[in-house]
């Protein structure tokens, strides 16, 4: 009880100094500083519609592909966590209830479905709402209904990892070649800018995109994975 | 060049790509992760060498190909050069130091050391606000992962601990960072501090400043909010552990430098003192520490908020380019590599109780590593903790920010105390065994990281304001014979200890006839002693490495210190002193806790002396000469009185004795002799030195010299006192050493001309009757084997030559004409009679009566009276002691005869100071008051008793010689002669009248002191209780405060 | 130091003058004190008797070198005070060797002898005689106090640490002694002088009834020769410098012997009406009532 | 405008309530549900606020997978079986 | 606006309050996960301009006039990054703890309390 309360004085005190910031937050009228920027040159320096997009695929790139790493590294932080040591044999449990048939036919009508809607939400990220990490999230809700219908369900690690590993990879090296053809690292024009407004516009934006969305898909596959295996 | 945008992109891609080999190409992986961290070590030091050699500019990197603030920028200069150098390096060896570990773990341990280095390498190049929270993420994460890496209970649930409090720290550094961007319109760093001076919102930017300090302070580890840091080095895998506390703490705390320019200086204030509370309470609550790496967090957190601390005030001062490479680099690459190396040796050993890690021993090459880290850790020279520290001293004093330097010191001895204590219990070999868990790779890696620290160490000692030109081969010397001894481990220690005298006599040789002044008695003095008594030391049989270049630091140490220029010069020698003295006296046997009595007690006294150097320092702008002591100022006597007290403790003045007796006592036999003979001097010559430079101030009414006289006479008599109720003969000496020495300090704090030439005269008699004193007994306890006076008795027969000198020694040093004790007396009440100090001189009178007490009782107790037994074969001692002892006797026997030769030039060297005080009449001196014929009274005496000795000859030429156990009680014979030598408790009487003026105040006093720091620090460490969620608490607490400290609202 | 042999000649004539008279002194005290016990006592030139007396014994054993020096080191500290005195003012052959040195020197020149039949007697290898040195040792830090305080008390109003000067300052009567001129340091020197001449109730260390064997029974012969003789240098000696120091000194034969006489007695007096001391009493009471006396007469110049 | 704010603070009354009761409700699964229904009420916000990007983000990662990933976790830390190590 | 941002703080307190009292871990995380979801509501808030639109230039937003017409994208872009960031930590933080229950047997935090003072 004792706890309550110094928990409550305590918060007490945080709402004060919320209240306090709260108080002095006005709020904004105009975009200022490098927001209004963005909003003027971003189209025209990148040809990406979704601004967005813009900021976080090229403007802002460096952070995306530290976000990607920090994924990355929870996925593979977890793989490391949840690791099975040498010679354990995993106890498969025989009871375990298998899904009807319905849901197993509705899953397998469902999943190129959905996977085919993430692919689309990262390869439209520079115009639509959306992108990478929204269409990974989709994709990996694909694999996620697989797992529910299926409990049984084992996911081709060869082929994920090929796919996460590579799409890594090759961000990494289209940010490189950002310096190498362009302005700098992650730059997006190294392709052309195209047609603003077009799907194939925006210079590299789309295929970093894709990359992006490739990668999270597959580490959210493989976190769920991991998460859930064995039980 | 390459562009440092690689290092990241190399990491990250390999990171990527190296899942793939898990299963196919398992043999490729590993090579491939060391190809990429070379890679990045390799581009981090051809920046290094760019910026460091060439001197090159800082280079900017824009990504996105558009310029910032529209895009992530990165910089590299100097600093981030070097310091991405040293986290590259090491991250590369704690790759390897975790190469068993990692090859267990398979390739996703790779990729998690790959990713940390990521991310600290960001941290350190991005000046990107949103940026450093995304590698401050990718650091955390991977570190997480690496913590529980191990999946030990222990190491998940303090890495759970840590993640909660991250998730904390990085919600409110997005908070900040929003608020501060809504305001400023930019996520540059540089923008930012730029646009935040013109903001008008002041309130609510200092709500978002404030929210992204919070972040850095609970990811910087800072008190309180702290106690899940302290459980991650202690639950996790030393390896890690490591990288954490070092290249993980340095990148963090370098993104938390980059950031302190935006806030304002009222805030940065609050930084300041965050971190120094932080460092004090750390080193505090550390003391209670028993578990090694739990102990090395404490040190650890406490040495970041140091740094965090002395950054923010950089910043306010405005000084921050002067003030990080002199200061804060030092202190960072101190804690940096001493850190990661003592995690990685807690890694090599078993135990995790620093008790047990006595038998470390077994691997002397660890061993002398670990050592070397403690030292440099707790901030002895030449490390570049020393230079950090003594500039940070400087710098604050000269800010007037002198609270601080007392708080600074306060933590730093703190410090000290828990690491000199471990690094005492490895230094006895105990029963524990097979501790170490011997890995070449772990090996290799400390290594590493220890070559890279003594580059370091080298280029801070070779810039760190040494004026080379001007004596600064004395400060070489030292290093130059300790080391050079210390490498030549295969020749016979006979052949050291020649080369060491050798060494001595050739620098005396060329170096004496150069001086004058009073420093030239204390050279001689010291290099006499030094080449005499080390011709004892040739006795030793034990084959131990450390003895010689122990000795020849602390003897070269003694001279540079005498030849020391200025303060730094002079602080630099002493901590070698105190250092070395520390491990000489640590080698004897049982000596541990009197040792670390002793070096506490000097570091405290070092300490203040420092504190007093920092209230004086800013009189003279940015000398450090003796001569800004010249200069009055407005802490002159504050001053005085600290720099004294670090010299009074050196010379064991009463209240501050407590080290003396025990330490003597438990060093070894010959080593003994230096202390009391040459060591004790030092603390005379800080006070030389002192008084010279700055007189003796008054603190208002208070006269201090006229304070010093009586802390000198206190002293000379409870020291005596204290020396006549021991049992043990070096313990005697001990306390019969701290009694004349507060002789000297009372002939010095008479301030004329008479009086220094007495203290003089003591000084070079003393040092004489010490050495001759010590080394004999030394040469009775080599026979003998015990040092307990009544065990002993009646080895008149069996060591007449001992006898002899034990005899001359003891009528010089009571005073007792005709030998030169008398001289010393003299001089010194006809000085303190002109000087009109009456009860000072009644009280040195008693003491020196009381003297003759223990004289009597040392040479009576060992060598007359009844012999026992089990010492009836026991020989004469050996050639090595009596040699030196028969030459300080005839030196004794000259100066005696002929005082003049002496006097005469002591009166030179006072002279300039004081002007004439004494005059002479062919042999006789003539003060203002009486006058003293020493040829005269030694002649007299001589023929007296030389006619008398031949009368009785011829009288009696027949004696009947009868054995000494020829007495007779009532006719009848006593058995055993044991009962028969009366030794033990010798003064009990006395004892029951006189005993009140030794009761053991100080002692009870110094006591309580340790006990209530202890206490103190138990009971702090208390608020960390384990439980993640009072982390939580803390860490929200914390907030809090700084809020109601920063706003300063209602 | 005009003609070094006259120098000598004199200290032989005033030493054997001393020497004599510190003899038959001791007779009378042997004497006065037979007298207060109601007893007829020795002749006043026992002491003569018992110096030829042991001189022809002829067993003498000796326990080792340091055993046989004892005496030598005991009779040099005995004529080497004497002998750094003046003994008479003004009277050119009564100087002796007081050119060596000043009060210090004759003050610290006691514990020479003290010190060298201190180790000789320790040789024995009798456990009593280190007993009685304890006993004599630890009395004498404690009489030493008052009276260093009160020879410090005399050098501050003197200005001067010269036994000469002293007694000089205090020629032309009475008034001018420093008994009168300054009462308080006399007080404090003359508490000393009690403890100083080991007469009772401080004379526990020689007690003979506790102690039967101690160094004078160890030492036979020649030994007790020098140490009987050398009782007569050293008493006198000592009486002499209270003299000079307290009670103006004196300028001829007569005077000397009355004043040394006065003083002598006094002590003997004393002793014989008080009962013995135990050490640790004695002490107590030497660092009490003499101390704070001497710190009194120290603190009058020191303000 | 009325009406915004008005939805504004029912959907934030919703939110309070519903993570008030996601820390009380003794039922984990009941309790992860409930931040869920948070995140979800937040996407909407979002989309209110014209940040569609954010909205579908919350909505997919904060909403879904997150509390996929903790319904997961919830599973795993009722199995009595156990790792022997 | 206020409105947004006092939901945010108010979700962020609420968070705290969860950690602070509920000793089951999974609870703890739950808290710091509503304590996120308020700080990226504050985040938006702060980029939110009334009557703007989404940042996403087509035929209702010309680029010319893009300036005058849209929120601010630079805390969109952010939030994005964080709740990514969020997630990925709570799912590490989750996977600790099925490690730890998997040692102990238990949620409860104070459970694990080896590592003090």
């Amino acid at each position: 009880m004792i706890k309550r309360l110094f928990s409550f004085v305590l918060l007490t005190g945080l709402g004060f100094v919320f209240y306090y910031a709260l108080t002095n937050i006005t709020a904004s009228r105009e975009l200022t500083g490098v927001s209004a920027e963005y909003a003027e040159r971003g189209a025209a320096e990148l040809g990406a519609a979704n601004l967005v997009t813009a900021i976080v695929v090229t403007y802002r790139g460096l952070d995306t592909l530290g976000e990607v790493s920090v994924l990355f590294l929870a996925a593979t932080g977890i793989a490391v966590l949840l690791r099975r040591k040498k010679g354990y044999v995993q106890a498969r449990s025989e009871d375990k209830r298998g899904s009807s048939e319905i849901l197993k036919t509705g899953t397998d009508f469902l999943v190129p479905i959905i996977v085919m809607f993430g692919v689309y939400i990262f390869m439209n990220g520079h115009l639509t709402p959306g992108g990478g990490f929204q269409g990974g999230a989709v994709v990996a809700s694909a694999v996620m209904l697989q797992f529910l219908s299926n409990p049984s369900y084992r996911l081709n690690h060869t082929v994920f990892g090929f796919i996460e590993s590579m799409s890594g990879f090759f961000y990494v090296s289209i940010g490189i070649l950002g310096i190498v053809l362009a302005g700098g690292f992650l730059d997006n024009r190294i392709l052309p800018l195209g047609n603003f407004g077009s799907i194939l516009s925006a210079g590299a934006i789309p295929v970093i995109y894709t990359l992006i969305g490739l990668k999270v898909g597959t580490e959210l596959a493989g976190i769920l994975d991991n998460m859930r295996r064995d039980a | 060049m390459v562009n440092p945008i690689y290092i990241i992109a190399v990491l990250l891609g390999i990171g990527f790509i190296l899942p793939l080999t898990e299963k196919k190409l398992s043999k490729l992986g590993p090579w491939v992760f060391y190809a990429g961290m070379i890679f990045t070590a390799l581009v981090s030091y051809q920046w290094f060498r760019f910026f460091i050699v060439s001197g090159g500019e800082t280079y900017h990197i824009f990504t996105a190909g558009v310029k910032p603030p529209l895009s992530i920028n990165l910089q590299i200069g100097l600093f981030e050069s070097v310091l991405l150098f040293v986290t590259n390096l090491t991250g590369l060896a704690g790759a390897v130091y975790m190469t068993k570990q990692i090859s267990e773990t398979g390739v996703r341990a790779m990729v998690l050391l790959l990713l940390l280095l990521l991310g600290l390498n960001g941290l350190i190049l991005t000046r990107d606000i949103f940026n450093l929270f995304v590698f401050m993420e990718i650091t955390a994460i991977s570190t997480y992962s690496l913590i529980g890496m191990d999946v030990k209970s222990r190491s998940l649930s303090a890495g759970f601990k840590y993640m909660t409090a991250g998730g904390l720290a990085s919600a409110f550094l997005l908070l900040g960072i929003i608020i501060v961007y809504s305001l400023t319109g930019t996520l540059n760093l540089d923008g930012m501090i730029r646009s935040a001076e013109g903001i008008k919102n002041v309130k609510l930017l200092s709500i978002g400043s404030m929210m992204i300090l919070f972040s850095f302070i609970i990811e910087a580890k800072q008190f309180p909010a702290n106690g899940w840091a302290l459980d991650v080095y202690e639950g996790t895998k030393p390896g890690v552990a490591g990288l954490i506390s070092g290249i993980g703490t340095t990148a963090v705390f370098f993104g938390f430098y980059k950031i302190m320019p935006l806030f304002t200086n009222e805030t940065l204030k609050i930084v300041m003192w965050a971190g120094l509370i932080t460092f004090f309470f750390s080193n505090l609550m550390g003391m209670k520490q028993e578990n090694v790496k739990r102990m090395l967090g404490y040190s650890s957190v406490a040495q970041t908020g140091l740094v965090i601390s002395v950054s923010a005030w950089s910043f306010m001062l405005g000084n921050d380019k002067l003030i990080f490479p002199m200061i804060v680099l030092p202190l960072l690459f101190n804690h940096f590599f001493t850190k990661t190396g003592l995690f990685w040796i807690a890694g090599l050993v078993k135990k995790d109780t620093t008790g047990l890690w006595g038998s470390i021993t077994e691997n002397k090459i660890l061993h002398g590593i670990f050592i070397i880290l403690i030292l440099a850790l707790s901030g002895f020279p030449p490390f570049p903790g020393f230079w950090g520290k003594w500039n940070l001293v400087l710098a604050m004093s000269l800010d007037s920010n002198f609270f601080y330097i007392w708080v600074l010191l306060a933590g730093s001895l703190f410090e000290a105390a828990y690491l000199l204590k471990w690094a005492g219990i490895t230094l006895k070999k105990d029963k524990s065994k097979d501790i170490l868990e011997y890995n070449s790779y772990k090996m290799l890696a400390l290594q590493i990281v220890v070559l890279i620290f003594f580059a370091v160490t080298v280029y801070y000692f070779m810039t760190g304001n040494f004026d080379h030109t001007n004596g600064g081969l004395h400060f070489y010397l030292p290093f130059a014979l300790g080391t050079g001894l210390l490498l030549l481990p295969f020749i016979p220690e006979k052949l050291k200890g020649m080369i060491s005298m050798s060494v001595i006599a050739v620098y005396a040789f060329y170096f004496l006839p150069d001086q004058n002044g009073i420093g030239r008695f204390f050279n001689a003095m010291f290099l006499s002693g030094g080449f005499f008594l080390t011709f004892a030391t040739l006795n030793r049989k034990d084959r131990s490495r450390s003895f010689y270049p122990l000795l020849m630091l602390m003897l070269g140490s003694l001279i540079a210190l005498v030849n020391s220029d200025n303060i730094l010069h002079f602080f630099f020698s002493w901590e070698i002193m105190t250092l070395s003295s520390y491990f000489l006296i640590h080698r004897g046997k049982g000596s541990a806790e009197e040792s670390f009595r002793y070096v506490m007690f000097s570091l405290a006294g070092a300490f203040l002396m420092l504190l007093g150097f920092a209230y004086s320092f800013p009189n003279l702008n940015g000398q450090m000469s003796f001569g800004i002591f010249a200069v009055p100022g407005q802490f002159t006597s504050l001053s005085f009185i600290l720099i004294s007290i670090g010299f009074l403790v050196k010379s064991a003045a009463l209240g501050l004795h407590l080290w003396i007796a025990g330490s003597y006592a438990k060093a070894e036999d010959d080593t003994s002799a230096f202390l009391s003979a040459l060591l004790s001097k030092a603390g005379i010559f800080g006070f030389v030195m002192l008084l010279l430079a700055m007189g003796a101030p008054s603190a208002g009414k208070f006269d201090l010299a006229y304070i010093l006289s009586w802390i000198g006479a206190l002293t000379a008599l409870i020291g005596t006192m204290m020396a006549i109720y021991e049992e043990d003969a070096k313990r005697l000496l001990a306390y019969s050493s701290m009694g004349q020495v507060g002789y000297i300090i009372l002939g010095l704090a008479i301030m004329s001309g008479l009086g220094w030439t007495a203290a003089l005269f003591q000084m070079v008699n003393h040092f004489l009757i010490k050495g001759i004193l010590f080394l004999a007994i030394a040469g009775v306890i080599y026979r003998t084997g015990t040092s307990e006076m009544y065990k002993m008795g009646g080895l008149i027969k069996k060591m007449p030559w001992s006898f002899t000198a034990v005899m001359f020694g003891i009528i010089a040093i009571s005073g007792v004409p005709p030998l030169t004790g008398f001289g010393a007396k003299w001089l010194m009440y006809e000085a303190l009679i002109e000087k009109g100090w009456y009860l000072q001189t009644g009280m040195a009178f008693f003491a020196s009566t009381v003297a003759f007490l223990y004289c009597f009782r040392l040479i009576h107790a060992i060598f007359l009276g009844q012999p026992k037994t089990e010492f009836r074969n026991v020989k004469e001692a050996p050639a090595w002691f009596l040699i030196p002892q028969y030459v300080f006797i005839m030196a004794i026997f000259f100066f005696s005869i002929f005082p003049r030769v002496l006097i005469d030039r002591i009166s030179a060297a006072v002279e300039p100071f004081f002007g004439k005080s004494l005059t002479w009449d062919g042999n006789t001196v003539i003060s203002s008051l009486g006058y003293w014929n020493a040829t005269a009274v030694m002649t007299i005496v001589g023929v007296v008793f030389v006619v008398l000795a031949i009368g009785l000859f011829i009288k009696l030429p027949k004696v009947q010689k009868v054995k000494q156990f020829n007495i007779v009680f009532a006719a009848e014979r006593p058995e055993t002669p044991e009962l028969t030598h009366f030794a033990y408790e010798f003064f009990r009487p006395y004892r029951r009248a006189m005993g009140w003026m030794v009761r053991p105040y100080a002692t009870r006093f110094w006591r309580s002191v340790t006990e209530s720091a202890y206490t103190v620090s138990d009971a702090l460490r208390k608020i960390y209780t384990g439980n993640g969620q009072t982390y939580i608490f803390h860490i929200l607490l914390v907030l809090v405060i700084l809020f109601y400290i920063s706003t300063g609202v209602k | 130091m005009e003609n070094f042999w006259t120098t000598l000649l004199y200290a032989f004539i005033s030493m054997f003058i001393i020497f004599n008279y510190g003899m038959v002194l001791g007779g009378v005290v042997y004497k006065i004190i037979a007298r207060v016990h109601g007893r007829f006592g020795p002749p006043v030139w026992q002491p003569y008797i018992n110096l030829v007396k042991v001189m022809g014994v002829r067993t003498a054993i000796s326990h080792g070198i340091m055993f046989w020096l004892g005496p030598v080191f005991r009779f040099t500290g005995g004529i080497g005070l004497f002998l750094f005195m003046p003994v008479l003012f003004g009277v050119p052959w009564m100087q002796n060797f007081s050119f060596s040195g000043d009060l210090l020197l004759v003050i610290y020149f006691i514990f020479f002898g003290q010190l060298g039949m201190a180790l000789g007697a320790a040789e024995s290898g009798h456990p009593y005689s280190p007993m009685g040195i304890m006993r004599g040792l630890s009395q004498v830090t404690a009489s030493e106090v008052p009276f260093a305080l009160a020879v410090i008390a005399l050098a501050a109003q003197h200005g001067t640490l010269s036994i000469t000067e002293i007694v000089a300052a205090q020629q032309g009567g009475i008034a001018n002694w420093n008994i009168v001129t300054n009462p308080v340091a006399t007080l404090a020197g003359m508490m000393a002088f009690l403890g100083m001449m080991m007469h009772a109730p401080f004379n526990l260390h020689i007690a003979p009834q506790e102690i039967p064997i101690g160094p004078p029974t160890e030492y036979q012969s020649n030994f007790l020769s020098y140490m009987q003789a050398n009782r007569a240098f050293f008493a006198s000696a000592k009486l002499i410098l209270f003299m000079n120091l307290f009670f103006g000194g004196a300028t001829n034969i007569p005077v000397l012997v009355g004043k040394t006489f006065s003083l002598y007695m006094i002590t003997v007096f004393i002793g014989v009406v008080n009962p013995r001391f135990t050490l640790e009493n004695s002490i107590r009471w030497f660092i009490r009532i003499p101390t704070v006396t001497g710190i009194i007469a120290v603190l009058i110049y020191t303000f | 405008m009325e009406l915004q704010q008005g939805i504004f603070i029912l959907m934030g009354v919703a939110m309070i309530v519903s993570s008030i009761v996601a820390m009380y409700v003794k039922d984990l699964v009941s309790s992860v549900i409930a931040v869920g229904v948070v995140s979800l009420f937040a996407s909407i916000l979002y989309l209110i606020l014209q940040a569609p990007d954010v909205a579908m983000t919350e909505a997919a990662i904060g909403a879904g997978l997150s509390t996929l990933i903790f319904l997961y976790a919830l599973k795993r830390t009722r199995d009595t079986e156990e790792e022997n190590d | 606006m206020n409105i947004i941002f006092l939901i945010g703080f108010a979700l962020m307190i609420t968070g705290f309050w969860g950690m602070l009292t509920q000793k089951n871990m999974i609870k703890i995380i739950l808290g710091l996960a509503i304590v996120e979801t308020g700080v990226q509501l504050i985040m938006v808030a702060f980029g939110f301009i009334e009557g703007r639109t989404a940042p996403i230039l087509d035929s209702a937003v010309p680029v010319k006039k893009a300036v005058e017409m849209i929120v601010d994208p630079v805390p969109q872009a952010l939030v994005l990054t964080a709740i990514v960031i969020g997630v990925a930590v709570n799912a590490l933080a989750l996977t600790f703890i099925i490690k730890m229950y998997q040692k102990k047997k238990s949620l409860n935090i104070t459970e694990y309390r080896d590592l003090k003072w």
